[in-house]
Order: C-alpha cells, then sequence, then structure tokens
C-alpha cells in the first residue's frame, strides 16, 4: 500500500458527481407506532402479558358462551366442592322427618347424678346413611335425663375432643338423634354421652360411618340428571371442574362474571378517568393564565381527599338500590377521584408540546385552537396517556378488590373477584380454592397490566430516546 | 425558602377546607338516619337526640356550626359513643394507626433501598432474580391476601416453635406491631424495591460514576455516595403517596390483627353513620397528608441540591 | 417594505415586574433585503423575530408591512391571511418538526391549511420541493427521526417557503447544526432566495455567517437595538461599545492569527433585562463607561444608514 | 385537632413506650389460677358504660360485671336476691328492703335515692335514652318520657335509704325480671352531677356496685375489671380480674388468639369452627334466644300486604335447609314461630304445652297460593324488594332466599343490602318488601315477644296491623294468671302463623370454645352473657 505523492494530480481531488444511489431507502419506513411496536415485541415479558390479557378478555367475554351453567344457580347438594370431576349420588326418596324413637316405658328423667350414668349401648345406624340423612339409635340408658349427640371428622381421643356439638335431646327415653347439618360423602364420627338433663356423663359411646353421597328424587329431576329417577338408582351429579361456592354455584361461571365486574370496574373505570384527565389537562395547560391556574387548583384539592376514605364515602353516599350491583356508583367515585393525575399529566405534556416549534409553524400557516390540539397536540400526549391507563388498570381492580372485601363493594348477588375472596377468605383452610381462585385470577390480572405498561414505557420510552 | 413553606401551607389550609367541606356534603347526602337504631324512640327522645347534635338546624347553619368548631380544633361528640368527643378518638387511635404505619414505611423503605440496590448490583444473577420474583409477588397480590396468611402463618410459626415466636394478633407492645408492620409495608417495599433497581441501573450508567471509577475511588465508597445517594432521590419523591396509602390504607391490618387504630374506627363509623366521628377523621387524615405531601418536599430539597436553588 | 416603530414586549414576571424582552426598538427591512439580527442569548432578538411574524403580541409600537399595519394580536385568521407574506424557519430542527406525521404530512399541511387539497396537485408541489431542498422525493413518506438535523432543516426550510411567502424570519436555522451542515444551509437559503426574491430577517449569534449573508446587520443587547448599519461597515467599522467587544471576541478562522489575537473578555454577566432603569443597558459591563451611561443614551447617526446608541459617540 | 393536641399526643408517655418495649414481654395468659386471672376479649369496644343509656350486648356484657340491680339472675336462670334482700308485692305496688352491706366502689352506700334518681333520669326525655321505653312498666313512665309530665311524676319514692316503693302503671307479671334489666340499674347521683357529659366515659368517671370494678379503659384496646373489694357478695367471688385485653369482631383472628392461649373464650361461626376441631378443642353450643324471621311489609299497596303471596312463600320456604345447608353451623335452630323454644310456659317450655303450627315446605301448594296471588294482585308479581343488612352472613341468606324463591315460585328478588342505619331508615319508612329482621330478647318473659307485631309498637317495621292479634296481646299484658297469658299468646302464635305475617328462618344458636380450665361460666339468654363473675379456675 504505497502511494507516491506524485501520482496525485488536482483532478483526483475533485468532488464526485453526487450520486442518486446514496438516497435508496435502504429499511422501510416505520411510523412512531410501528417502531414501538417492534421494541414491544422484542420484550418477552411484556408479550406474554399481552397474551394473558388477551386470554383473559377471552376467559370474559367468550368464555361464558362456551361454559354456559348459570353462576347464580345454586345446588344445595354440591356446597363448597373442590375442582374434581363430575360425582355420582344415589337417589333416595323425598326427605321425610325422623320420627324419633322413644321407650314409653321408661321415665322421662331419671335420678342419677352425672358421674353414675352409664353409656348408651347398641349404638348404630337406624338406615344406611347418606348425605340427606344420617340417622342413628341407640339402646337408651337406665335413669338417663337426656343425651348429647357430637360429631367428629376423625375419632375422638377423649371427652374434650367429640367435635361438633350437634345437639341434646332434652329426655332420656327418647333414644334417637337425626342428623342433616352440611353433610359429606366423608367418615363420622358420631358420639353420644348420656346426661342427668344438664351435665354429661364421663364417658361417650362412638359410631363410624360414611354417608354414602344421595340427592333427592325431587332435585335429580330438577335438575334433569335423569329422566325417570327411582330410588336406589345411581345418577351422575352436575359437573363442576373448579367447584362450587359455599352456596353450590359454579365457581367457573362466577368467576367469568366476577371477571366481567372486575374487569369492567378495572377498564372502563381508568378509561373513563383518563379520558376526561386528557380532556381536563390538555384544556387546562393549552388555555394557560389564570383558568389553568384556578382548574389546576381544584385538580390538588381533589389529590389531596384521603383516597380509600372517600371511596367508602362516595360508595355509601351514592347508595345502591334494591337489585343493584352498585358497579356504577363504585365506578363513579373511582372516577371523581382519579382523573387528577391524569390531567397533570397530560397538562405538562400539553406545556411542553404546546413550546414545540411545529406548533408555531402550524400557526404561521393560519391553523385554528381545534385544529392543534387535534392535530398536534392530542396525538403527541397518546404515548403517556397510553402507559398512565395500563398502569391505572391495576389500581383499579386493586381498589374494587378491597372495597369488596371490606364488603363495601358489589352488591349481592354479582360476583366480583374481590368479593369472592372476601368469602372466600374465611374458609381459606377448609376450602382453599375459594379464596385462591379468585386471589390468582386479581394477581394475574395485575401482574399482566403491570408488565405490559412496563413494556410499553420501554418501547415508547426508547423511541423518544431515540429523537434526540 | 421561608416564604415556599408559607405558601405551600397556605395552600394546604385551603386544601383542608376543601377536604372538610366535600365531607361535610357528602356524608349529608347519605341516606339513612345515624339517630336510628334497633329499638324505636319516642318522638321526644328523638327530638333532643336531633337538638343535642344539632340536626334540628338547617343544613348551612349546620355547615357553619361545623366549620367554625373545626377551627377551634373541635369535632363535637360521636354518635354511638354518646359519651366520648371524636377529639379523645382521634387522640387515642391515631397513635396507633400513625406507629403502624411509620414502622411499615421504614420497613418498606429501609428493605425497598436494600433490596432495590442489591438486585441493581446483581443485575439478572440469581439474587436479583429471587428478589424480583418476590416484587411481582408483592405487587400482584391483594393486601388483604397477604394479612390472612401472615396470621395464619404466625399461628403456626406459634405452634412449631411451641412458644410465642410473635403474638398473633391485639396491639400493646412491640412484637405486637411487627408482623401488621411487615405486612402492611410488602406492597409499598415492593413497589421500592422496583423503583430503586431502575433508578441504581440508570445511575450506575452516568458518566459521573465512570469518571468516579477511573479515579480509582474505591468499590464501596462509589456505591454509597454516588450511586445510592444519587439513586435514593426518586424513591424519596413516591415516599409522600405512599406514607398516604399506608396510613389511610392500613384497616384490614388493623381488623385482621385487632388493631385499635383510627382506619377500623372509620370503617365502624361509616357502616353506624356517626356523622361526627367520619367528618372528624376524614379531615384530620386529610389535613396529616396535606402535611406530609408538604414535609416530603422540604425533605426532597435537602437531599437534592438542585432543587433548592430553583426554590 | 417591512416597518417596526417603537415596538416593545414585556413578560409579566409577576408582582408588578415585568421582563423588557424587546424595548422600544425601531427598524426597517427593504425589499429583498437580508438583515441580520445579532445578540448574545437573551438579547430579545427571537422574541423580535416572533413578533414580526405575529407569533407574540406587541405591547407598544407599529409593525407594518408594505404599509399596511399589522395586528398588535394576531388570530388564527389573521395568519390564515399573512400566511403567504409572513414565515418563519424556526431555531431548533428537531422540535420544528412533528414526530408522529411523515414529511409528506407535514409539508402538505401547509397547503391544506392555506385551503389547497388537490391531492396530485399536493403530492406534485412536495415532491418538487423536496428536490428543490436537495431531499429525494421518497422521503416523503418518512418520518423526522429518520433525518439528521441539516436534512430536518431543509424540511423547515421547505415547509415555509412552499406557499411563497414574500418575508421569511430566519429564527437562528443554523445554530443547532454541525459546522460543515451550517455552510450548505445557508448557501441553499441564499440560492432560495435569489430565486424567489425574499427578503430575510436573519437572526443569529455567529458574528460572520451574518456578515457573510446579510446586506444590513443589526446589534441587540439586552432588548435594545444597540448599533445598526450595512453589515460590512458594522463588521469593519464597530462604533458601539458592545459592537466592538462582539466583534473582537469572533473567533479568526486562521489558526495562527486566532492564537496572536489577544482578546479582551466582556466582563460579569448580562444584566437582568427585569424593569431596568432609563440608563445604557450596557453600562455595567462596559470598559468605558462614564457617569453620563446612567441617562438614557442619544442615537448618533455614524454614517449613512449606520447608527448607534452611546454617549461616547457623541 | 389544634396544634397543642397534636403536640399533647407526641407527648404520651404511652407512645413512645411502644418504640421502647423492643423485646417482646411475657404477655398475659388466656387463664391463670394463681393470680385468678382470665383474659378475654370484646368483639368491640362497649359504646356506652352509662347504664341509663346503653342498649347494646357488649355494654351491657360489662355492665353486668360491673353493676348490680335490684335483683339477679343466679347460674340455673333463677331470680335472686340483689341490691334489695327482699320485697313485699301489693297490686301495683312493690317494696323493696335494700340491704344495709350494698357499697358503690368508693366505700359509700347503695341508697334507694339512687334508684330513684336514675330511673327518672333513663326517663327524662332530655336524656334522650334509646331503652327508656323499658321502664314504662313504672307508673307514669311513658308520660314522661314523652314530655307530657314532670320527672318527679314517676311511681318510685324512697321512704328511706334502703326502703323502695315502685308503683307499676299496670299489673306486669314479669316486672322483677326487668328489674334485672341494665336500665333498671342504679347510679349515684353526685358522680352524674360532677361529670356531666363525661359520666362513664372512662375507667375514673363512674361509680361501681358490682362484683367487679373497671380498672383501667384504653378506648379501642383494652379494658381492666378487677375484684370489687366493696361488693357485698365479694367471698363468694372467685376472680380477681378480668381483663379484656384484645376487641375484634374478626371470628378468625379470636380463634387465633385462642389458640395462641390469649384468651380463656371465643365464639366461633361456620368457618372457623373446622380449625378449632382440628385443634381438639371442645365446641359447645349456645342458644342465644334471638329469632330471625323475614318481615312482610303490610302497607296498604305492597305486594307483600297480599295473604295469598305470603302464603306462597312460606310454603316454598324450607327453614331446615336453610340452617342445615346454608347457615351449617351446629347450634341453630329451623325457625317456626316467633316464640322461641326457650320461653316458659305455664309449668313448662311454652312452646312445649303450645306446639307452634308448621308449614312443610309443599311446592305444590305455594305454587296454589302465588296463582290465587296474581289473579288478586292482577298478573304477573314484579320483583320483590328484599332488605337485608351488609354483614356476611345476611348476604349469603339473601342470596339462598334469592335462589329458592325464583326456582320454586318464579318470583324475581332484587337484594337491597343496606349497612345498619340505612336498613333502619328504609325499614321504619316502609321502603321494602321483605326485609330481614331479628329480634333478641329484652326479659325473661313471653311479652318481649309478645307485643313485637301489636299495631302500636313502633319497631313493628311492616306495620302489620289486626285488632285480634292487639286483644291477646292486651289481655296477656294485663294479666298477672299465668294460664290466661299463655293462652292469649298461643292464640296470638296462631294468628302470626295464619296470617304469615313474618316468615320465621332461625332460632339462633353459636357454638364457642371455652378455656377447659374455666368453669361456672353461665350462658343465658337474657342480659349479662356470658357471665363470668362468678367464674372458677382449675387448678
Amino acid at each position: 500500500m504505497n502511494y507516491r505523492a506524485h501520482d496525485l494530480k488536482r483532478e483526483d481531488f475533485a468532488p464526485l458527481e453526487k450520486s442518486q444511489l446514496d438516497e435508496v431507502v435502504a429499511r422501510p419506513s416505520l411510523s412512531y407506532w410501528q417502531d414501538a411496536w417492534r421494541r414491544f415485541k422484542q420484550n418477552t415479558r411484556a408479550i406474554i402479558s399481552m397474551y394473558i390479557l388477551i386470554a383473559l378478555a377471552v376467559f370474559t367475554l367468550g368464555g361464558p358462551l362456551l361454559w354456559t351453567v348459570d353462576a347464580s344457580k345454586q345446588n344445595l347438594n354440591q356446597t363448597s366442592q373442590p375442582p374434581g370431576l363430575a360425582k355420582h349420588a344415589l337417589v333416595v326418596s323425598a326427605f321425610e322427618r325422623w320420627v324419633l324413637p322413644t321407650d314409653p316405658s321408661r321415665p322421662e328423667y331419671g335420678d342419677l347424678p352425672p358421674e353414675e350414668l352409664a353409656n348408651p349401648e347398641g349404638l348404630r345406624a337406624a338406615e344406611a346413611p347418606n348425605t340427606q340423612s344420617v340417622r342413628i339409635t341407640w339402646r337408651p340408658v337406665a335413669e338417663a335425663g337426656g343425651y348429647n349427640i357430637y360429631r367428629h371428622t376423625r375419632p375422638p381421643t377423649s371427652l374434650q375432643d367429640l367435635g361438633l356439638p350437634l345437639g341434646s335431646i332434652e329426655t332420656g327415653n327418647v333414644h334417637g338423634y337425626e342428623d342433616r347439618l352440611n353433610l359429606k360423602q366423608e367418615d363420622y364420627f358420631y358420639s353420644v354421652v348420656t346426661t342427668d338433663g344438664f351435665d354429661e356423663a364421663e364417658t361417650y359411646a362412638t359410631l363410624q360411618l360414611r354417608p354414602q353421597l344421595a340427592i333427592t328424587r325431587e332435585h335429580a329431576l330438577e335438575q334433569g340428571l335423569s329422566e325417570d329417577p327411582r330410588a336406589g338408582d345411581t345418577v351422575t351429579l352436575a359437573f363442576y371442574p373448579l367447584g362450587t361456592d359455599y352456596l353450590g354455584r359454579d365457581m367457573l361461571a362466577r368467576l367469568m362474571e366476577g371477571a366481567r365486574v372486575s374487569l369492567f370496574i378495572g377498564v372502563i373505570a381508568p378509561l373513563a378517568f383518563v379520558i376526561f384527565g386528557v380532556a381536563y389537562g390538555g384544556f387546562s395547560g393549552y388555555i394557560g393564565g389564570t383558568i389553568d391556574n384556578i382548574l389546576m387548583r381544584l385538580a390538588d384539592f381533589v389529590v389531596a381527599l384521603p383516597f380509600l376514605l372517600f371511596m367508602i364515602l362516595f360508595k355509601i353516599a351514592f347508595g345502591i338500590g334494591p337489585g343493584e350491583s352498585g358497579v356504577i356508583p363504585m365506578l363513579v367515585a373511582l372516577v371523581l377521584l382519579s382523573w387528577p393525575a391524569t390531567a397533570r399529566l397530560v397538562r405538562g405534556q400539553v406545556l411542553q408540546i404546546r413550546e414545540q416549534g411545529y406548533i408555531d409553524a402550524a400557526r404561521l400557516m393560519g391553523a385554528s385552537n381545534h385544529y392543534l390540539i387535534a392535530r398536534h397536540i392530542l396525538p403527541n400526549t397518546m404515548g403517556v396517556v397510553l402507559v398512565t391507563f395500563t398502569f391505572a388498570v391495576p389500581m383499579a381492580i386493586f381498589a374494587e378488590a378491597f372495597l369488596s372485601f371490606i364488603g363495601m363493594g358489589v352488591a349481592p348477588p354479582t360476583p366480583s373477584w374481590g368479593s369472592m375472596c372476601n368469602e372466600g377468605v374465611k374458609t381459606m383452610l377448609s376450602h382453599p380454592h375459594e379464596l385462591i381462585l379468585p386471589a390468582a385470577l386479581i394477581s394475574i390480572t395485575v401482574l399482566a397490566f403491570n408488565l405490559f405498561g412496563d413494556g410499553l414505557t420501554e418501547a415508547l420510552d426508547a423511541r423518544m430516546r431515540g429523537r434526540e | 425558602m421561608f416564604r415556599y413553606i408559607a405558601k405551600r401551607l397556605l395552600a394546604g389550609v385551603i386544601t383542608i377546607w376543601f377536604i372538610a367541606t366535600a365531607t361535610f356534603f357528602a356524608m349529608h347526602a347519605v341516606p339513612g338516619d345515624p339517630l336510628m337504631n334497633d329499638r324505636a324512640v319516642s318522638d321526644e327522645v328523638r327530638r333532643n337526640l336531633e337538638a343535642r347534635y344539632g340536626l334540628d338546624k338547617p343544613l348551612g347553619e349546620q355547615y357553619i356550626i361545623f366549620i367554625s368548631n373545626m377551627l377551634r380544633g373541635d369535632f363535637g361528640i360521636s354518635f354511638t359513643q354518646q359519651n366520648r368527643r371524636v377529639n379523645d378518638i382521634i387522640r387515642e387511635h391515631f397513635p396507633v394507626s400513625a406507629i403502624l404505619g411509620i414502622l411499615a414505611i421504614i420497613i418498606a423503605a429501609l428493605g425497598g433501598i436494600l433490596w432495590g440496590a442489591l438486585t441493581a448490583l446483581y443485575r439478572n444473577r440469581l439474587p436479583d432474580i429471587l428478589i424480583m420474583l418476590l416484587v411481582i409477588l408483592g405487587i400482584s397480590v391483594p393486601g388483604f391476601v397477604f394479612a390472612a396468611t401472615g396470621q395464619l402463618a404466625l399461628v403456626h410459626v406459634n405452634a412449631i416453635f411451641g412458644v410465642k415466636v410473635l403474638p398473633v394478633a391485639g396491639w400493646g407492645t412491640f412484637s405486637h406491631m411487627l408482623m401488621p408492620a411487615l405486612v402492611l409495608g410488602l406492597g409499598t417495599m415492593a413497589l421500592l424495591t422496583r423503583l430503586m433497581r431502575t433508578s441504581m441501573i440508570d445511575v450506575m450508567g452516568e458518566d459521573y460514576i465512570r469518571t468516579a471509577h477511573a479515579k480509582g475511588l474505591s468499590k464501596q465508597r462509589i456505591f454509597l455516595r454516588h450511586q445510592l445517594r444519587n439513586a435514593i432521590l426518586p424513591v424519596v419523591t413516591v415516599l409522600g403517596p405512599q406514607i398516604s396509602a399506608i396510613t389511610t390504607g392500613g384497616f384490614v391490618v388493623e381488623y385482621v390483627f385487632a388493631i385499635p387504630g383510627l382506619g377500623r374506627y372509620f370503617v365502624q363509623a361509616v357502616q353506624q353513620l356517626d356523622y361526627t366521628v367520619i367528618m372528624g377523621t376524614t379531615v384530620f387524615y386529610g389535613a396529616f397528608l396535606v402535611l406530609m405531601v408538604i414535609l416530603v418536599d422540604i425533605l426532597y430539597g435537602f437531599i437534592d441540591p438542585r432543587v433548592r436553588v430553583s426554590a | 417594505m417591512m416597518a417596526l416603530t417603537n415596538v416593545s414586549k414585556f413578560f409579566p414576571m409577576g408582582r408588578g415586574k415585568q421582563l423588557h424582552a424587546v424595548d422600544d426598538v425601531s427598524l426597517s427591512i427593504g425589499k429583498e433585503q437580508v438583515v441580520g439580527l445579532v445578540g448574545e442569548s437573551g438579547s430579545g432578538k427571537s422574541t423580535l423575530g416572533r413578533m414580526i411574524v405575529g407569533l407574540h403580541s406587541r405591547d407598544q409600537g407599529d409593525i407594518s408591512y408594505d404599509g399596511e399595519l399589522l395586528p398588535t394580536r394576531f388570530r388564527a385568521q389573521d395568519h390564515l391571511r399573512y400566511a403567504r407574506r409572513l414565515q418563519m424557519i424556526f431555531q431548533d430542527p428537531y422540535a420544528s418538526l412533528n414526530p408522529r406525521m411523515t414529511i409528506y404530512d407535514i409539508l402538505s399541511e401547509s397547503l391544506s391549511l392555506q385551503g389547497r387539497t388537490d391531492a396530485a396537485a399536493v403530492t406534485r408541489a412536495v415532491t418538487e420541493w423536496l428536490k428543490a431542498v436537495g431531499l429525494h422525493p421518497d422521503h416523503m413518506t418518512r418520518y423526522p427521526h429518520e433525518f439528521s438535523g441539516g436534512q430536518r432543516q431543509r424540511i423547515g426550510i421547505a415547509r415555509a417557503l412552499m406557499i411563497k411567502p414574500d418575508f421569511v424570519v430566519c429564527d437562528e436555522p443554523i445554530s443547532a447544526l454541525d459546522v460543515s451542515v451550517q455552510a450548505q444551509i445557508i448557501n441553499l437559503l441564499s440560492e432560495l432566495k435569489a430565486s424567489m426574491g425574499l427578503t430575510l430577517l436573519f437572526i443569529a449569534h455567529d458574528l460572520s455567517m451574518v456578515r457573510y449573508i446579510s446586506d444590513r446587520m443589526a446589534v441587540m443587547y439586552l432588548g435594545k437595538i444597540v448599533e445598526e448599519g450595512p453589515a460590512n461597515e458594522v463588521f469593519f467599522n464597530p462604533q458601539h461599545p458592545y459592537t466592538q467587544l462582539l466583534i473582537a471576541s469572533n473567533p479568526e478562522p486562521d489558526p495562527a492569527a486566532e492564537r496572536s489575537r489577544t482578546v479582551v473578555p466582556i466582563r460579569g454577566e448580562v444584566s437582568s433585562p427585569v424593569n431596568p432603569g432609563p440608563g445604557c443597558r450596557f453600562a455595567d459591563r462596559c470598559p468605558n463607561v462614564t457617569t453620563q451611561c446612567a441617562l438614557p443614551p442619544p442615537e448618533v447617526i455614524v454614517s449613512e444608514g449606520h447608527r448607534a446608541s452611546c454617549h461616547l459617540l457623541n | 385537632m389544634s396544634i397543642r393536641n397534636v403536640i399533647s399526643f407526641l407527648g404520651q408517655q404511652r407512645l413512645w413506650a411502644f418504640f421502647c418495649l423492643i423485646i417482646p414481654i411475657v404477655s398475659q395468659a388466656a387463664v391463670n389460677g394463681e393470680t385468678r386471672t382470665i383474659t378475654i376479649s370484646l368483639t368491640e369496644e362497649p359504646p356506652q358504660l352509662n347504664s341509663m343509656k346503653a342498649t347494646d350486648q357488649v355494654s351491657i356484657f360489662v355492665l353486668g360485671h360491673l353493676m348490680e340491680g335490684l335483683v339477679r339472675y343466679d347460674r340455673r336462670g333463677r331470680l335472686v336476691p340483689g341490691v334489695a334482700k327482699s320485697w313485699d308485692v301489693q297490686d301495683l305496688d312493690y317494696t323493696f328492703q335494700l340491704r344495709d352491706d350494698a357499697r358503690w366502689s368508693d366505700g359509700k352506700p347503695v341508697t334507694a335515692h339512687d334508684f330513684v334518681f336514675s330511673w327518672r333520669n333513663a326517663l327524662d326525655p332530655g336524656t334522650a335514652s334509646e331503652y327508656a321505653f323499658i321502664l314504662y312498666a313504672v307508673k307514669n313512665g311513658e308520660a314522661i318520657n314523652k314530655g307530657e309530665r314532670p320527672i318527679t311524676d314517676l311511681g318510685i319514692h324512697a321512704l328511706d335509704d334502703h326502703t323502695l316503693v315502685v308503683t307499676l302503671e299496670r299489673p306486669t307479671a314479669y316486672f322483677l325480671k326487668l328489674c334485672a334489666f341494665a336500665s333498671y340499674l342504679p347510679v349515684q347521683e353526685d358522680m352524674v352531677r360532677a361529670k356531666g357529659d363525661r359520666y362513664a366515659a372512662d375507667a375514673g368517671d363512674f361509680l361501681m356496685n358490682g362484683p367487679f370494678k373497671l380498672e383501667d379503659w384504653v378506648h379501642g384496646a383494652s379494658l381492666r375489671m378487677i375484684k370489687n373489694e366493696h361488693y357485698w357478695d365479694r367471698d363468694n367471688i372467685f376472680l380477681n380480674e378480668i381483663n379484656a385485653d384484645y376487641i375484634t369482631s374478626d371470628t378468625r383472628a379470636r380463634l387465633n388468639l385462642f389458640l395462641d392461649d390469649k384468651i380463656a373464650y371465643t365464639s366461633l361461626d361456620g368457618d372457623t369452627y373446622k380449625d378449632a376441631l382440628a385443634n381438639q378443642l371442645r365446641i359447645r353450643s349456645f342458644i342465644t334466644g334471638s329469632v330471625f324471621f323475614l318481615e312482610y311489609n303490610h302497607r296498604d299497596g305492597r305486594l307483600t300486604s297480599n295473604l295469598n303471596l305470603r302464603r306462597a312463600i312460606q310454603y316454598a320456604y324450607d327453614a331446615d335447609e336453610m340452617v342445615n345447608k346454608v347457615l351449617a353451623t351446629p347450634g341453630n335452630l329451623p325457625g317456626i314461630s316467633v316464640f322461641p323454644v326457650w320461653l316458659d310456659g305455664v309449668e313448662g317450655k311454652f312452646r312445649d304445652e303450645y306446639p307452634a303450627p308448621k308449614a312443610e315446605r309443599n311446592i305444590v301448594r305455594a305454587r296454589e297460593y302465588l296463582a290465587r296471588a296474581k289473579e288478586e294482585l292482577g298478573g304477573d308479581i314484579p320483583p320483590l324488594i328484599l332488605l337485608v343488612g351488609d354483614s356476611p352472613t345476611a348476604s349469603k341468606q339473601a342470596e339462598y332466599i334469592q335462589g329458592e324463591l325464583l326456582n320454586n315460585l318464579g318470583l324475581d328478588i332484587r337484594i337491597d343490602k343496606q349497612i345498619f342505619k340505612q336498613r333502619l331508615a328504609k325499614m321504619t319508612s316502609g321502603d321494602f318488601d321483605i326485609v330481614g329482621a331479628g329480634w333478641g330478647p329484652d326479659f325473661d318473659d313471653i311479652m318481649t315477644f309478645g307485643d313485637l307485631f301489636a299495631s302500636w309498637n313502633l319497631n313493628n317495621r311492616g306495620r302489620y296491623n289486626n285488632p285480634d292479634y292487639d286483644q291477646h296481646v292486651r289481655t296477656a299484658m294485663n294479666s298477672v294468671d299465668t294460664l290466661t297469658r299463655m293462652e292469649a299468646m298461643a292464640n296470638a302464635q296462631q294468628i302470626l302463623f295464619d296470617d304469615a305475617v313474618v316468615l320465621p328462618q332461625y332460632e339462633q344458636g353459636v357454638i364457642y370454645l371455652l378455656h377447659p380450665k374455666l368453669r361456672g361460666v353461665v350462658r343465658r339468654v337474657t342480659g349479662v352473657d356470658p357471665d363470668f363473675t362468678r367464674a372458677r379456675i382449675l387448678p
């Protein structure tokens, strides 16, 4: 690579002809949104969260078309069922109260002190036990004044551990008891303790039973489980993939309906207050001067209101009429209290954009205020507004859940994820699915919106940086 | 600076007036009658009750009386506890909420800054991933679920150890406060961790950090004097609103842990339509929050020298 | 053609204070003339420029164009009416193009606002103008962020000139650009000026560039024009102490000359334009200050068409 | 809140003490046999410890431990002498002899004047006591409370410090039982005058004459009651101290406290009893005495004023299913009558002597009634409004009823869930079709339920008006003969069923946990419940 100086001539330094080839467009031109979308697509978490959100929308809107079970239909035969497959049940005839066996030859009350009373003997089931009714009987105890009946889910270990006090019989000559309390197909240990009418003897007799899952003819017919159910038949009970709640309502259907309420509030409320905030902040920022000052002071006032206290207060003040779900009052309260943040943000944006050269340029061309706002100012605030919106959604969902949790939310029978959590948290140990399912849905939704918002911020923000 | 504070305080006073007015009218718009009770009373008794609470006067007059009493720092007598003044109720219950809130904020701020700094230092390595997983939980799980599970956890822990590690509910000693404060601060801690992480990463990319490395400053010194100090700024800005969220958002925790705080009292008062307590509590909380925001702004001025110049 | 008489612009600063951005300025610009307006940042030259095209209202004085008095405060329809006479090229090529619009949108906006909606004609005009400012017609579908600063300024020029105005205010059109690009833009402007018969008010703080393009030159200091005259005369024979210092601090292109040059720095900082006194505004920084300077400085005609305001010249 | 207040509470020692107690102190165990101390929890802060004004369960519970009236109940539920050691009855005049050794907690004797002052004051309309009506049994009580007569006209006089004469308005068979009620407690005049509005607002602001005295009251947090050394029967009081250290209405929190050996007693609900079982705890059950029912709006023009519609609902509803499947906690009894099972009759229990008529669920019959109702009302029945309170249980029941009536009768029910005061306002103004209501007994006599649907009773919020029913109530009210009274009430019970005035849902039962070492805790349907006054701790 040896160049010799004398080889170079003056002509060598003449500029080349301008080549048209230089100006060939190397890559397709991308609009602001296209470019943001390109960046967004590179963010795996954001994309996953977007798919989750789409899935949620499908679950909420499309789900009820596929799963047509009525969310408010109660089935007291199957309350608080955990998720699982359909169960089979025995058909039994309609319930009739059992006339308790009584031994008229014995006196109603005896004279023995409780510590001398004997144990009931011959404790047995009077009929095959099923979940409609369990009937137990025993031989009456001499000189007894009554019996206390207990039920446990495991063998009792002592007099202190007999289980649920089902009831008392206050005469000594009645020697049977009928239990219908929330029976499930599981092992029960019935204990009977003799009393003198007030105090208990110091021993007890125990009987182990497992009631057969059963449904009455009437219910089977009513639920359409069988054309002509007869006592002794076996039918397949209604299927609840995600289990049921405390009134035997289908969890899946309720979660879908709850999603409609939670997401409605979660999406519509932010939409409403973001739109209002954009209009308010945009107007205020564009007008400027004293009006801007007054409007922003008003926004400051609203910001200073303690949010949750006022949510509760508004919620009560608006009131919920009979049969109303209370979604609208909550929505209104949310909008009333939440708009200032967006308004302030948009105002700041507008103030900034208002000073940009392209606004002046358009004005010089004779653009009117309307034109400037619609064509230049609002489109340039959209990115920020969109990000605000995605972060406002989880906030609104939380607010709804929180209010429903303290019992100030939607009115029954309308379900929302928050109110379902409120009901579920009480039975969190015995029926965890009633809490876990709605809580998980809240968490997933909130998380998805958060990650989506993060992705959006980065995508839009990176774009802004590229400009400088 | 003094001028600035005075101006902010004046704006604060107007804001409090606005809160008081909004509360007054929102509350009187509530359907229902605070004087009703399970057992019906005679008309004469009812008239006397109305007179005692000034409900027999026109609304405008009630408002003027309320505002003038408020200026004298008097919120009247509770409707449900007829021999207690609202001032006494606030005085007795607010410190509880405040201590709980302060403790929660301290836990949240310390935890958030520490975790956030850690995640930034170990960016994309195991500690970062683990902490961020917890943060995601903290952000997306509703507080009431934390409260319920937190208490349950204590019962089990106490049962396993056979000794009372921490009390499961109640109020009175520091050990009573730890669990509720932790539960209360968890959401905020997650938020602050995330913020701190972003802020730390931003700062680490700044030229002055590179300069400091080039100057040969020790890592610890750079971390403490340059990174941490500058990264904390955005965290401090959100602290103000977070204090408000925590002190007013504590009532679920107060309810679950049987803590005699003002938040729980407020919810009860709303259910009982206890006008005077609702008014007093809202105005008091409003004033407290306004003051907090002003304080944080001033604090911010001390931390960030740039703000001081422009103010 | 453009005549400014005793024009002032005050910005309220609260508590009765006023910022005298432009204070009692008179200036006239002849047809197809290029007048350069120089001064430090904050001297009010941009404000003056914006007042002329109607982006700022004026508080005192008159501005007339072709003998027609311009409105004190421009409304949208005034802009519409004067758009074909008064246009402006903006300083920041980054902020002056809407990032959400394509080049076509940006350029056609001027025409559509002026009522030209025939799509084919508009496209033709845009194509022509892109070529005229040295860009490729394919560029019209692109977005501003895909262009360099110089290219953007060309687009800005095209936008301003597309509707064939008579008078254009160039508000520091090159100060945000690289030095290598500056010359291209200046040349472009000169060419267009010549071909379209434009009248220009060229605002800049780069003295040599202004001398190069301008017929006349005006020097502003804190809202006042302190010296005004033919460009070369002001540059080579400055009368006002401020102009002298300004020119003395202008770097020499020749490195040797630059090294040997002794620069007397201007002392102190620009004093506040808020509620200034009646005296000479440059008094507190002037190396030749006298007690007289507390009085309003007289306007002295130095030579034909060259005037300066200073007690020393009296 | 003034600046001074802010400073003063910042200065409160308690506040700083919280910060100092970093080391967990050993807190009270639930029961302590050595110090004879028990710790319990309250569901809420007692709203009112002024006995003349107290209306709620918690206040009456606390007052029951702190105060004693003329008479009290023993553990078998019998009336025994309290401050009065004996009494004579002559027509409408009751003459009480007060014991000499009854003392206030400051050592001063409890005198007849303390009762005169208390009863007069409670009836004074200026006091605005909500429970004043319970003193209407005393002559001129009602007129005084309505402001028609001066309080000195009240039929109560102190003959001397220890002799009290009470004249009744009309024969009242259960007057002595009333004397055990909180509103009949004595108060010390000087103390009321001295404290004014703040009377009974804090531990030091009132005097007590019962087995315990209030030593310390931290509002919202705790109450400490210690044995009253001036109580006349102090030798039979075992406990030295009852600490109500926790105030929470959250059943789960209380269960957790119980499991943690922090409290000696707690009630359970359907959601928590399983945890108690899992922890091998002895669960007890108890009938609270309250009856819950759906009350119809009988006002003219209301759909529910139609008898056939009410009957249709009566036959479509199954109280058994409600108790077993919806409430699903042991202890509750299916509601059959407004008169609960525990009420005394002539010799045994009222319900044994006069069994309540019962409508077994019969959908066919229910639909027949509905068809008739539709005919009478002219076509389809528009949605009915079911007004309920905002408790979780209330919502659950309302949802159940809504589902049942829709399913069985095709009736559309709109649930109107309202907070307590709003529900009361709507009940009073008649803005409902059906309301979920309940009634707890004030005193241990059938009349506490009997006059509930009398046309003059302000608590008859459905405005049921039936002269026959009113006549039976009057008969029972004005008679002292038990048989006459019970017959009248049995007739009333039949009318309530025939007219389907209300739809009984359940008689409330509670299940609860009690510390195994604690004995002698009395549960009772009226008055102090649970009663720890004579509780003992096993070694």
